[in-house]
C-alpha cells in the first residue's frame, strides 16, 4: 500500500460471513484487532494474523490483512517462522484457551525463551467451543458448566503465571467486552519489543455459563452494590507500574505480576501486568550472529540472478572440503 | 609366504569406544590417503550412546572410484580389546591386525560392552578352535590363518611422548593411540608419512601445537612398524589428479551444501540422529558468500551481489515446531526446510497436510534410520518410503526424491526447491544413515550446473483489477503465488478446504474443483520433470535379470555389478529417483522385458517392491532385502546376485552381515 | 392428480441452523416411525461451526430394511429460508414442501450462509424459469412440477402455544417449531399422532414438563394438517414387529456398546469430530454393570460379578497423550482404547511405532473425516486408509479393520480387542464419519455373541525358574504376555529394538530376530482369522461384475444392488473387512474371474484400489469415487454400476451428489 | 513378591551393562532411586518406573522394578496411563530436561492440572545428552557450553515456576552429589498425596562445562572462603516451611516457593519448595465419579467369564435405545 490515504476500520474487514454465535465474546476481541491496527495505521500488506484452530482462530478471515489459519496449537510456530523469515512484518498470533494452553502448550512455553518480536492473544473462554463445549485448560477444578456431564476434573492453569514463568517480556489481561481498554492493549502489546502475551476473557454464552459476561460484569452482585452491578473485572490503575526498569527489578516485578494475576473470583484484574523491554529480542539475538539479518533477512535476500544462477558462492565451503 | 601384492585396493577399519576418538582418526587416515590421490569411500557405525559403546570406522582405499563397503577387511587398527573381539576374524586371512600388546591377556569378560549373543558367539569360535577366551587366544587363531600381528606398544610410545613435551600425566594425551594406529598402518602400507602429517595439521586446524606434537608422536608408531620390515601384501602409492579438483565430505554436508546453494534461507530443525549433523553443519557455516551474479568475475557486481546472506537455522522445542515454523518461514517466500528422521517425522503430520491443502513449497530432508520406534537410532535402514508417501491424513500431494549417492543428495539437496516452488507443493527428500555419516571423496561439485526455478511467482506487486486470488483455478493447477508481506496480494491459508482466497468452504463443488485442482499440479511435475531425474539405468540394457532398487544402495549395488561383470555375470540395474509421481512408464518399460527382476531395499516390509507392484503391475521376482540397521556391502549383494544369476536363490533373500 | 400411494417408502429431510434443534426433530421422527415398525436410517449432514449454518437430516423410511440415503426426497420439512433454498429443488415432483408461508418473501441475498457458487447456481435455475429470487419463487417452480406445498404458520402457532402455556416470550419456546414441522410431516403422511407423543415423551425424557408442552403444541400443527386433508401420495402405516427387538441408534453408540462390552475399561480421547461422541457416549455411561457370569439367571451369582465395573474415559491436552495414556493403561491388563479422527491419528504416529515393537494391545478406532488437513471437519471420507496402514516410521505390525454397518461397528468394536491381545499389537479400526453419525433401526445386538479372547497371559503369577522374558522368542512369535504390577514377571519396555527381557540391543542378530517375530504375529493372525472375518460376498458370486469396497460404502452398495436386481442388473459385491493382514486368497479368489472390477470408495487416491493391486496383481476395471465430504447415495451407487453394466461407463466415475 | 524378605539395594539392580560417561551425574541419581526404593521396602513388582528418551531415560534398565522406556518428551502421559489404570502402583516418571521441559512441556503443564499421584523427576542438566550438547530448555540465555558453536539463543525456564504454574502440589529440587538428601527428597515424592516434581541439578560433564560438579561445588570459590570450595548449592532449612496447611495460605506459600526458587548463581536452594495436600488427588476425582475405582479399578476387573463372555450387562443401555 504505497498509497498515504488514512486507514479507517472498515478496511481491515473482510467480507465474509463471520459464523460465531449471537452474543459471542470473540465479537469484541475481532473489533479491537480491527481497532488497533487501524489506530496505528499498519499497512494491511505488512501484518500477518496467525491462528489455530477453533471458534477463535476463525478471526483471521474476518480480518482484511495477511491471515494465516493453521493447525490446533500451532498458531506460535508458524507465527514464529513467517516473523523470522520476515522480521519487517507486524505479526499477531492468536486461537483459543485449549489450543493455545492445552495441546500447544509446549510452544506457549517455548515462544516465551525465544522473545520473538509479536503479539499473542489467547481468547479465554473455558471451553474448547468448536467442538462443543468440552473443559478447557483454564476452567477451574469442580466447575460444571452446562456442556459438561460432571464437574470439570481437572484444575485449571493460570495463563498469565504460565507466560510469566515461561519468560514472557509482555503480560496482560483484557475483557472482550471492554472494546476500548483492549485496543489499547492489543496496541501497547504489539508495539512492545519483544513477545507478549495477551489473555483475554472471553465469554461463550453458548457453552460456559458460569463465566459470562452477566458474570465477569457483576449482575450477580446487585444486592453488594445498591442494586447496581458490580462488576468483577477491574483495570490496574496507575498506581501499579507492571515495568521493569533495570535489571534489579525483575525479581520483584514478576512477583508483583504474579500475586496480582492470581487475583479471581469477586476481583478480576486486567490491564497490563508486565512489561520488560531489558531482555534482547530473538532478533536482537540473531543479528549478535548474522549482523545484517534485520536488514536483509531470509525472505528478502535474493538467491539466484537472471538466468536463475545461485547466487550463494561455495568457494570457501568446497575449499575446506578439498583434497587437493 | 610371498603373496603378490595389492596395490591401491584396501579395506582398513579403525575402532575404539565411543568418545575415544575413532573418527578423527579415520577422518585423518582418508584425507592423508585422498591427499596421495587414492579414492576414499568409508562407513561409519556406532552406538546409541556419548562414551564407551564401541564404534568403528571402515575406510576403503582404492585406485579407482569405489562407493561402498565390504564385509572383509585387509587391515584392522585397534588399539582397545573390544575392537579385537569384534573384528579380528573379519580380517582376511593375509590381512594384518595392529594391537597392543598391552592387551593380550584380557579375557572377553572384561569387555562388559560386548552383547550375550556375540559373546556366546566368541566362545563357540574359540572353543572350536581349542584356545582360551583372551585377546591373546584371539590373535593366535588369526595368526593361525596368516594374518599378521603387528604389535605397537601404546603406552611406552606415548610415555616418550609425554616425555618429550613435558605432560606429566599420560591421560591428557591418551587420545594420541589413535594417530599410533593411523600411522602404524601407513608404516605397514608403505605410505609416505607426510601425507599423514599434512592431514593432522588439517584436521587440527585449530589447535596448531596438538597437531605438531601429534606429528611428531605418531611418527615414532610410523617408524617403529617400517623398522619391523613386514611382507605386507597390501600397499598404497600415491597417484597423480591434478587435473581433477576433488573433495572428501560426508553425505550430511553434501546435502547441507546443495540445499544452501539452492537458496535454502531457513532451515528449522530438532535434535535428532542422524539429521542433525546437516543442520549443525549449515549453522556453523550460516553467513552465506555471495558472488557477482555474472560468471565473469572481471564485470560489476551488481546489487544483488553486494550484500552477504545467511541461513537462519532454529533449534526448535520439538518436530512439530520444527515444520510448522518452516512452513511460516516459505509462506513469506524464504526457501525453507526442514531436516528429522523418523520420530521426528512422526511429529510432523499434520504440518505436511496443511503445507499440502495451502500449497506451500516445504522442503524435508528425511534421513531414515533403524524404526519402528526409537528402534535403532544410529543404525541405518531405508523403512519409511511407505510412511513418507502416504504421510498425513486424506489425500495431498508431495514430491518424492530419493538420492543414491554424495552427488545426488547435493544436487537432490538443490532440487528440492525448484520442483517445491515450481509445484507448490512438499518435496520430501530421503536419504538415510549411510549416506548421512558416510564419507567419500568425489570430484567437486560444478555450481554452475544447478539452476534455480522458483515457478509462478509474483514480485512486483498487485495491478490486477480483480482482488488477487492465491488459490486461483487454472489450467495446471498452479496458481501465481504471492507470499505474505507482498503489497496487495493479500490472501488467507488455512487447512481447511476453502475457496479460490483462501477462505474457509464446504462446497461439494468447490471442494472437488480444489482437490482436483491440488492433484493436477503433481500430473504436471509428472510431464515436465525429464525421465533423467526420474530414474538412472545403468549395466546392460537387454540382460535378463534387472536389479530395482532406490537410494544410498545404489553405490554396492554399482560395485557387486562391477564385480560380477568381471565373472561375466551382467545385470541391468534401474535406480528409481523420483519416488512420486511414480514413474510409471519409465518403471515400465525398464522392467517389462526383465526375466528376473531383483528388488533391493534395506527394509523388512520391501516398500518399492509393493509400490513397483502397485502402480504398474509388475512384480519383482526376487527380493533382496535386508534390515539389521547395518548397509549393505558389495560383498554381500555380490553373492546375492550371483545366486540369482546361477537360478539357486530362493524368491527372498534376506542379508545379514554385520558388525 | 390421481396418483398410486406409495406406503412406507419415504425420504424426508428437515433441515435449520445449526444449533436450532435440527437434530432432536429428526430423532423424534426416527423414533416416531420406528415405533411403529417401520426401519429407519438417517444422514446427517452438518457444517463445522455451533450456530447458525446448516444443518439437515435425511430420515428414509421402509417397510423393509434400509442401509443409505438417496438423492431426492418425497417430504421436505423446513422451519427457515435456508432449508427451503437448498432443497426444493430436490424434491420428487410427487412430493411436498411444509414451509413457513411468513418467510415467503425471503430472498436469496436475505441467507449470508448460502456460498456464493450455490447461490448463482440458484440465480441461473429461477432465471433460466423466468423468476424472481425469492422463496416465493422458488416454491412456485417446484407447485409448476407438482410438488405439494404445505404452509404452517409457525409463527401463530408458536403464539398459541404460548398463550396457553402462559409464556411471556415467543423466543422462550421457538425451538417448538422444530415440532411443528415433525407434526406436520406426520400430518401429511397419515401417521398416528400417539407414535409422535410417545417419541415426544422419550427424546425430553428429563424434562416432563416440556415433553407434555411439546405433545400438545405438536398436535395443533398435525389437526391443522389434517384438516387440509391433502391428496399427499406417501403414507405411512404402522407394522407389526412384535416378534423381534429392535433398537435405533447412531453408529457411534454402536461402537461404543460394543467396546464396553468387549471389555474395555480405559478410554483416552482429545475432542475431535466426528470421533468424540463416541467417548461422550461412553463416559455418560461409565459405570459398567455386570452381570452373573452364569448364562442362567438363576444360578448362584459368581464373585466375578459382584461388583459393578467401570470405564475410565479421559480427556487429554492433545493425542499425543491420548494414545500413549493408552498404551500405558494397556500395559497394565486393562483393555485400553483411544478414539480420534484425522488430526488426531497424525499426532498418534510414534504411539503406535512405540506400541508396535512393545508388543501392546492398543486399540484405536479412527473415525474418518474429509480431509487433507483441516480439510472438512464434518464431513466424510475414507481417505485415511494407506495413512493407517502404513503409520509411522519403519516396519511395524498392525491390524486394519473396516466395518461397514452399525452391526459390524459393534462386533468389531468388541472384537479388535480380541485381535490386539491375541496378537499383541496395535488394531486400528477404520470407521467414518458417515457411520458415525448415521442412525438407524437394527435388530437389537446380541450381547452373547460376543466372546472375549485374551490371548496369551499370565494372570497366576511367575513360577519359571528363569526369569519371565516378555519377548521370549516362540515358534508364533507371540510371547506369553505378563502386565506391569503382576508378582515375578518384571519386564523391561524400550521404544528401541531390544532382547527378550525388554533391554535395549543393537545387536544384527537379535534384532533380525525380533523383527521377523513381531511379523510372525500377523501371519499368525491371517491364518487364523476365519475367512468370515476377512471378508464378506453379496450377490451373484458368478457375476461378471464383481463390485468391492470396504467401509460404510456397504449399505449404499447393497441398496444400489437391490435397485438394480429389479432391473435385471445382477453383480457381486466383495467387501474387503480385514484391511490388513490383508487377506490376498479370498481377495484373489473373488476376484480373479470377473470381467468387471468395480472399485468403490470414498476418497480421491483410490486407496484399497491400489492396495488390492499391490496385494494381488488385480487391477480394478472401474472406479467410483467421491470425495466432496457426502457419503455415497444408493441412488448416484445404482446410477454408476448401471451405466458399468451398460457398457458406457468410462474407466473412472466421480460421483458429485451433495447438498 | 509374597515373601517378607527385607530388600537391599542390591534388589534394585538389573545386570545391564550403564553406559552413561564416567562422572555423569545420572548416576547419583539412579543410585538414589535405587535407594529410596529399597529404604521404602516397596515391593519391585508393584514399582512401574516410565522414562522418556535421553541419556536418563536409560535408567529404567538399570533398576530392578518395571520398567517402561517410552518415547522422547511422553513419560508423563504413559505414566498417568499406568497409573490411572491401576492406581495400587507406585509409579515414577523420569527423563532429561530437554524431555520434559521442551518437547513434553503440553504433558508438563497438563500434568499439574490433573494431580495424579505419582513423582516425576527431571535430570537437569541443561543440555541435550544423547544427542550431543545441543542447548535445552533450563540452559540460560547466553550460555556457551562447550558443546555449543556459539552461546545460547533462547532463554531458560525455571523449571520449578513451571511446576507451580502449572498447579504441582509438590515441587523439590535435588542435587545428583548429593545422596543422601535425594534419597529423601525422593522418598518424599513417592509419599506425597499427589503430582509431586522433582528437578535434580545434574552434571554432565561430558557436554556441559559451565554447571559442572566443581561449579555446584564452588571449586572456583575458594578465595572467598580461606582456601576451602564455597559450595553454591545448600540445604533450605527448617525455616522453611514449604507446606500448605490451609486454604488460604496458598498464595502465600506459592509465593515463597517462587521467590525461593528464583534463586541462582552463588546461591542455589534444594529441598522441598512446595507441597500442598489439600488439593484431591485425580484418584479421589475420579472416584467421586466412579465410587468402587480405587477398589475395583480398570486393570484389576474381571471382563469375561471362564468361557470367555464378556461380564458387562449392556441390558439398560440398549433398553435405552430400543423401540419397543
Ligand atoms: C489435532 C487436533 N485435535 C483436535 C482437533 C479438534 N478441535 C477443533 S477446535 C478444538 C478446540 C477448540 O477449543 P479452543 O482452542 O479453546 O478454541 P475455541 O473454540 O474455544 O475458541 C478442537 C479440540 C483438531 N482440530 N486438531
Ligand atoms: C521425536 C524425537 N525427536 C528427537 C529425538 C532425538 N533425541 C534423543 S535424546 C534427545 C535429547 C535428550 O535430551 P534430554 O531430554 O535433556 O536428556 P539427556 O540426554 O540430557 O538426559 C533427543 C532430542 C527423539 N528420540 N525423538
Ligand atoms: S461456541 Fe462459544 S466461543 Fe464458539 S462461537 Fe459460539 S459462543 Fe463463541
Ligand atoms: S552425555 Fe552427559 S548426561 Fe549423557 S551420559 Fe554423558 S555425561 Fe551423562
Ligand atoms: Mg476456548
Ligand atoms: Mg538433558
Amino acid at each position: 500500500m504505497a498509497s498515504k490515504q488514512v486507514l479507517k476500520v472498515a478496511d481491515f474487514q473482510t467480507e465474509v460471513h463471520n459464523d460465531w454465535c449471537p452474543g459471542c465474546g470473540d465479537f469484541g476481541i475481532l473489533r479491537s484487532i480491527q481497532m488497533a491496527l487501524a489506530e496505528m495505521q499498519l499497512d494491511p500488506s505488512n501484518v500477518a494474523i496467525v491462528s489455530g484452530i477453533g471458534c477463535s482462530a476463525k478471526t483471521v478471515h474476518y480480518v482484511k490483512t495477511y491471515g494465516v489459519h493453521t493447525l490446533h496449537g500451532r498458531p506460535l510456530p508458524f507465527a514464529t517462522g513467517v516473523k523470522l523469515a520476515n522480521p519487517g512484518l507486524e505479526v499477531v498470533a492468536c486461537g483459543g484457551d485449549g489450543d493455545g494452553l492445552g495441546i500447544g502448550a509446549a510452544h506457549f512455553v517455548n515462544s516465551g525463551r525465544r522473545n520473538v518480536d509479536m503479539l499473542y492473544i489467547i481468547f479465554d473462554n473455558g471451553v474448547y467451543g468448536l467442538t462443543k463445549g468440552q473443559a478447557s485448560p483454564t476452567l477451574r477444578l469442580g466447575v460444571k458448566t452446562k456442556s459438561l456431564p460432571a464437574p470439570n476434573m481437572n484444575e485449571g492453569v493460570n495463563p498469565l503465571w504460565l507466560a510469566l514463568a515461561a519468560g514472557a517480556t509482555w503480560v496482560g489481561r483484557g475483557y472482550s467486552y471492554d472494546i476500548k481498554h483492549l485496543v489499547s492493549l492489543i496496541r501497547q502489546g504489539i508495539e512492545h519489543k519483544g513477545y507478549a502475551f495477551l489473555d483475554v476473557l472471553q465469554p461463550c454464552p453458548t457453552y460456559n455459563n458460569i463465566n459470562t459476561k452477566e458474570w465477569f460484569g457483576g449482575e450477580d452482585r446487585k444486592e453488594e452494590n445498591e442494586g447496581r452491578p458490580l462488576p468483577r473485572v477491574y483495570k490496574l490503575d496507575a498506581e501499579y507500574d507492571p515495568v521493569v526498569h533495570s535489571w534489579e527489578e525483575i525479581d520483584a516485578k514478576i512477583a508483583q505480576a504474579m500475586t496480582k494475576g492470581r487475583e479471581w473470583g469477586d476481583k478480576i484484574p486486567i490491564g497490563v501486568f508486565y512489561k520488560n523491554e531489558l531482555v534482547p529480542t530473538y532478533e536482537k539475538r540473531i543479528s549478535s550472529r548474522v549482523p545484517n539479518y534485520v536488514s536483509n533477512p531470509p525472505a528478502k535476500q535474493a538467491i539466484a540472478d537472471t538466468e536463475g544462477r545461485p547466487v550463494a558462492d561455495l568457494t570457501k565451503l568446497l575449499q575446506s572440503l578439498a583434497v587437493n | 609366504m610371498t603373496q603378490t601384492p595389492t596395490v591401491n585396493d584396501l579395506a582398513w577399519i579403525v575402532g575404539g569406544a565411543q568418545g575415544s576418538g575413532v573418527d578423527s582418526s579415520a577422518t585423518v587416515f582418508a584425507r592423508a590417503a585422498a591427499y596421495g590421490g587414492l579414492h576414499v569411500f568409508g562407513n561409519r557405525e556406532y552406538y546409541s550412546n556419548i562414551m564407551g559403546e564401541h564404534s568403528y570406522f571402515q575406510v576403503r582405499l582404492s585406485g579407482h572410484p569405489i562407493r561402498s563397503h565390504v564385509d572383509t577387511l585387509n587391515l584392522l587398527a585397534t588399539f582397545d580389546a573390544e575392537t579385537v573381539f569384534r573384528h579380528a576374524r573379519n580380517v582376511t586371512d593375509d590381512g594384518a591386525i595392529i594391537y597392543d600388546p598391552g592387551l593380550a591377556g584380557t579375557k572377553l569378560d572384561d569387555v562388559p560392552t560386548i552383547e550375550a549373543r556375540l559373546r556366546a558367539d566368541l566362545q563357540t569360535y574359540l572353543v572350536a578352535r581349542g584356545l582360551g577366551f583372551t585377546i591373546q587366544d584371539l590373535l593366535k587363531s588369526a595368526e593361525d590363518r596368516g594374518v599378521t600381528l603387528v604389535p605397537v606398544p601404546y603406552t611406552r610410545l606415548l610415555s616418550e611422548v609425554a616425555d618429550e613435551n613435558h605432560i606429566d600425566q599420560l591421560s591428557k594425551i591418551s587420545r594420541m593411540v589413535n594417530m599410533f594406529a593411523v600411522a602404524s598402518s601407513f608404516g605397514i602400507l608403505g605410505y609416505d608419512y607426510e601425507m599423514m602429517a599434512r592431514a593432522l595439521r588439517d584436521v587440527f586446524r585449530a589447535k596448531a601445537e596438538v597437531a605438531e606434537m601429534n606429528v611428531r608422536g605418531a611418527k615414532k608408531a610410523y617408524d617403529l612398524v617400517v623398522a619391523k620390515h613386514l611382507a605386507f601384501p597390501y600397499h598404497l602409492e600415491p597417484i597423480d589428479f591434478r587435473g581433477e579438483r576433488r573433495v572428501l565430505m560426508t553425505g550430511a554436508q553434501a546435502i547441507g551444501l546443495g540445499k544452501v546453494l539452492g537458496g535454502m534461507r531457513v532451515q528449522t530443525y530438532y535434535p535428532i540422529t542422524p539429521a542433525s549433523d546437516e543442520s549443525e553443519y549449515i549453522e556453523a557455516n550460516q553467513i552465506v558468500d555471495s558472488r557477482a551474479p555474472s560468471a565473469d568475475p572481471a564485470e560489476e557486481e551488481s546489487a544483488v551481489a553486494k550484500e552477504a546472506g545467511s541461513v537462519l537455522v532454529m533449534q526448535t522445542e520439538d518436530e512439530i515446531s520444527a515444520v510448522t515454523m518452516a512452513i511460516g518461514a516459505a509462506l513469506t517466500g524464504a526457501r525453507a526446510a526442514t531436516c528429522t528422521s523418523g520420530p521426528g517425522f512422526c511429529l510432523m503430520m499434520e504440518g505436511i497436510g496443511w503445507a499440502g491443502i495451502n500449497e506451500v513449497p516445504l522442503v524435508i530432508t528425511l534421513y531414515q534410520r533403524a524404526g519402528p520406534s526409537t528402534g535403532m537410532p544410529t543404525r541405518h535402514e531405508q523403512g519409511d518410503l511407505r510412511f513418507a508417501l502416504h504421510a498425513g491424513h486424506g489425500d495431498s500431494p508431495r514430491i518424492l526424491l530419493a538420492s543414491g549417492d554424495f552427488e545426488e543428495a547435493f544436487h537432490d539437496g538443490a532440487k528440492a526447491f525448484n520442483y517445491a516452488e515450481r509445484y507448490q507443493t512438499t518435496v520430501i527428500h530421503l536419504v538415510d544413515k549411510a549416506i548421512a555419516n558416510s564419507n567419500g571423496t568425489m570430484p567437486t561439485f560444478d555450481p554452475d550446473q544447478v539452476r534455480i526455478d522458483r515457478g509462478e511467482m509474483i514480485t512486483d506487486g498487485w495491478s490486477g483489477r480483480d482482488p488477487y486470488k492465491r488459490f486461483a483455478f487454472t489450467e495446471s493447477g498452479v496458481s501465481p503465488r504471492a507470499v505474505v508481506g507482498h503489497p496487495g496480494t493479500m490472501f488467507w491459508n488455512t487447512g481447511d478446504e476453502h475457496d479460490e482466497m483462501g477462505h474457509i468452504t464446504e462446497d461439494p463443488v468447490l471442494r472437488n474443483l480444489m482437490m482436483e485442482k491440488r492433484e493436477k499440479k503433481l500430473e504436471l511435475a509428472a510431464r515436465e520433470i525429464p525421465e533423467g531425474e526420474k530414474v538412472n539405468f545403468f549395466g546392460d540394457r537387454t540382460a535378463g535379470t534387472v536389479v530395482v532398487s532406490w537410494g544410498s544402495t545404489k553405490g554396492a549395488i554399482l560395485d557387486a555389478m562391477d564385480a560380477l561383470h568381471a565373472e561375466g555375470i551382467k545385470l541391468g540395474f534401474l535406480q528409481i529417483r523420483l519416488v512420486n509421481p511414480f514413474p510409471v512408464e519409465a518403471v515400465t518399460r525398464a522392467l517389462a522385458r526383465a526375466k528376473s527382476i531383483v528388488n533391493v531395499e534395506m527394509n523388512f516390509g520391501a516398500h518399492m517392491g509393493g509400490l513397483i507392484r502397485e502402480r504398474t503391475g509388475i512384480e519383482p521376482t526376487h527380493q533382496v532385502l535386508k534390515y539389521n540397521g547395518r548397509p549393505m556391502s558389495s560383498t554381500e549383494l555380490a553373492a546375492a546376485f550371483r545366486a540369482i544369476a546361477k537360478g539357486n536363490a530362493p524368491r527372498k533373500q534376506v542379508l545379514t552381515y554385520g558388525v
